[in-house]
This record gives structure tokens, C-alpha cells and sequence, in this order.
């Protein structure tokens, strides 16, 4: 399992590989790239910065990994975080997980996205021609988080 | 009791600070007592704090509500709804 | 839309960053990995030969992704399946879905690879101890591609 | 009527080839009808072709069932479920 908060960037097919060329019995990766948009709420986006919680954001992360890990058979899980100034089409989020097959590697993936929107803390700031202003969280996600609480496990 | 407060975004925006020390008074035991305390100080902080106001507590970097009783070094934090990912 | 069959490996970060690297939209990628295992019905597998049906299997694939597009609000999408001989950690299949937000990217990644497992012409044949052998059909992918015909759309 | 049979996987090897140009016969206007031709070969023909054994059938690189009816030079494709992915 790795989790990481940084400011860097990250290389994909490193991170991916990493998950399964040690372990012959992955049979699929699931994973998720979050990036920068150029829009948001109708308005050009010209840049946005994360903050977060040091600390709790490792926290917060481990702990949604390990409510995937007792849910689902997951081999390994990698999640990335970044923080600090970013662009559009900059990948902020990185969700990998290594399974033997697919149901378990998409649904925990999924999962943990869903969770990390709603309990991590993480917030974006986006400066727009009208200025800087604080993303809202969004009831859709709330939603999408809820739904996991309602079908317990699944393949 | 001595704590340290965090606060987070718009929260740490709007209060100028991104952290204190506060001694806290006899009387304040739990969370819910400490953003009341917090709110007593009025401006931003009762502004910000109001029942209705969308955020968010966490005591010792857990997620944590009003009835969370507080200790002596305790780390509270208060922020707005996440907005990662 | 890309949708390759090859023999070659194919580079991950590459194939990822070409989906939204012109498409500042672009705010989630879903990818799928596929990988060959080490070990299928409980033998030991030492290699793997893929077979295909060219010129229907592109086209099989080109209908998925285009039935995909017509369920999901999705930017880009790209399917590239490896045949030939392969062994254990080698990655088979690469599904990558380019959307504006994760929902739609995370269901239309896992719909393609449903429907590839149970309508594209690839077939898999296993070297173990024991021989060679021709991989069985899966019920289960049967029932994991069905579950779409329920729930035509979703976000 | 003349087509192009195509056969994969587990059917090439055990018809002993992955393809054939076929005449057909008066009468053989279906793949189904198609299908009853090539059981009449007898032999594996008929063992892996008996109703009850896991096929598909393509024509034109479209999947296809019995009831299709075939045209001159039609490429027709059988092979065990498949197993990509």
C-alpha cells in the first residue's frame, strides 16, 4: 500500500507497474486519473491551488484504503495526492488497485474515489478572470459516497 | 484545558489564522462547546460558525462531532466540506 | 477514439497523457489494465498464446466504444489488445475512458471491458505442466456483460 | 453459392485449418443450413458442431445466428466463446 501527499508530479506507468510486476497473481489494475479542468461552474479556469490537512490527509486516506481492502480481495493499492498549484490538464489524483479480476480492481477503486472526495481534506482554490474563489463541495458526491453504504460488498 | 485549534480554507481565510493556542475555560468539555466558545468571540467567528454553515470538525485528525469530549493537547480542527480529488 | 491490436507492448503514461493532454475537459481517466496471470483454474500457467480474428476484432471493438459513447458523455476513449505470445505480468489489454467527470468515465471503462470479454473475437490458450489448453468461456463474464442490458444509463 | 469459411481457436485446430472456400450446394440458403452441411461432413465436423457444444458464429465479421441468410462470397466465421480480455 502507498499513499502520498506531493507536490511533484507523478509517472503513471511507474506507479502502475510497481502494483503489479512483483505480483504474478494480479490479473487486472484498476485505476483513475483526476485532472484540472479548464472549467468549472461555467468559468475559465486559469489555475488552482490544493491545500490540506497534513497529517490527517494520510489519515484520512489510509483508513479509506483499508475499508476497500476488508471489502473487496485487493492485491495492492496506491494513492497519490497532489497539492499546491496546479494547471488545467495537470493530473491532481492518482486511485491504483491490483486485483486478481476486474470487479474487485473497478468497484475499489471506485470506492476509494468516492470516499476521498467526501473525506479527505483537500480543498481547491480556483483563480478565475472574476478572481479567487473556494470550489463547493458538491451534493453529487455525497451521493456517490452514499451509495457504498448501501451495498455492503460486491465483486 | 490548552488545545491547539487548526483551520483550514476559507475557514483559515476568514479568520486570518491557520492555527492558535487557546487555554480553554472551565465549562468547555467537548467540541460543541469550544465552537460556541469560538462563536462568544462574534465577528467572522460567529459568522462563520452559525448553525447553518456548511463545515466540518475533526479532533486528533479524525473526523469528530459536537458530543466528542475534548483533552488536554488535543488538536482540533475546523474546515469547510472537502474538495478533493 | 484509438483502438489498436498489436503484438507490441504498449506505453501507459502515453496512451493516458494522449487522451487528455489536448482535451483541458478532460477532468477524469478510468483505465484497465488487464495482466497475464500466473496460475488459471488452480494450475501454474508459464505462457499464454492470444489469438484473434482480424479485421472483426477491430470492428467489434469499434462497436463497443461507439455503443459506450452512445450511453456515456465521454471525450475520448482508447482500447489496445496485445495477441501473440505473452506471460505472467505481461499486460493483455489496455481500456482508457477520457470524460469530464469520474462517474461517467468509471462506468463506460468497466461496460467496454464486460462486453470485450464476451463479444470480441480473442481466445486464450495456456501453456502449464500439464500442456497446452484452450481457456474456457467464463459464466460469470456472461452475467458481469448482461447486468448493462438492466441499467441502460447511469452517471 | 461460393463463401469463406473461417475457423479459430479450439474449431481451427481441431478442423485441422483456420479456412476453406466452400460451394454450397441448392438448398444451403442459412448459416443454419450452412451449419447442417458441414455436420453431414461427419467426423469432428459433426462432434464439434453438434447442437449442445459452446460456438458462435460470424458472418461478415458481424455475429450472426442460424436464421441469417447467406449471399455470394460471404465471409463466414465459426469459433469457440471468446476469451479476451
Amino acid at each position: 500500500m502507498k499513499i502520498v501527499v506531493q507536490t511533484e508530479p507523478f509517472d503513471l506507468t511507474a506507479e502502475v507497474v510497481a502494483l503489479y510486476r512483483d505480483h504474478p497473481g494480479v490479473g487486472a489494475v484498476a485505476s483513475f486519473l483526476g485532472i484540472a479542468r479548464d472549467r468549472s461552474d461555467g468559468e475559465e479556469v486559469a489555475r488552482m491551488t490544493l491545500e490540506h490537512y497534513p497529517g490527517m490527509t494520510e489519515r484520512a486516506l489510509a483508513q479509506i484504503v483499508d475499508e476497500a481492502r476488508a471489502r473487496w480481495d485487493l492485491i495492492d493499492v496506491t494513492v497519490i495526492h497532489r497539492v499546491g498549484e496546479l494547471r488545467p490538464t495537470d493530473p491532481i489524483v492518482l486511485v491504483a488497485v491490483a486485483a486478481a479480476h476486474r470487479g474487485e480492481a473497478f468497484a475499489a477503486c471506485a470506492f476509494i474515489m468516492d470516499y476521498l472526495k467526501t473525506r479527505a481534506p483537500f480543498w481547491k482554490k480556483e483563480r478565475t478572470a472574476a478572481g479567487e474563489r473556494w470550489v463547493d463541495a458538491r451534493e453529487s458526491d455525497d451521493l456517490a459516497a452514499a451509495r457504498w453504504t448501501e451495498r455492503k460488498a460486491q465483486g | 484545558m490548552k488545545v491547539r485549534l487548526l483551520y483550514f480554507a476559507r475557514l483559515r481565510e476568514a479568520f486570518g489564522t491557520g492555527q492558535e493556542a487557546a487555554e480553554l475555560p472551565a465549562g468547555v468539555a467537548t467540541l460543541g462547546d469550544l465552537l460556541d466558545w469560538l462563536r462568544a468571540r462574534g465577528g467572522v467567528w460567529a459568522e462563520q460558525l452559525a448553525p447553518g454553515r456548511a463545515y466540518r470538525t475533526a479532533v486528533n485528525q479524525d473526523m469528530a462531532g459536537p458530543e466528542v469530549r475534548l483533552q488536554e493537547d488535543d488538536e482540533v480542527a475546523i474546515f469547510p466540506p472537502v474538495t478533493g480529488g
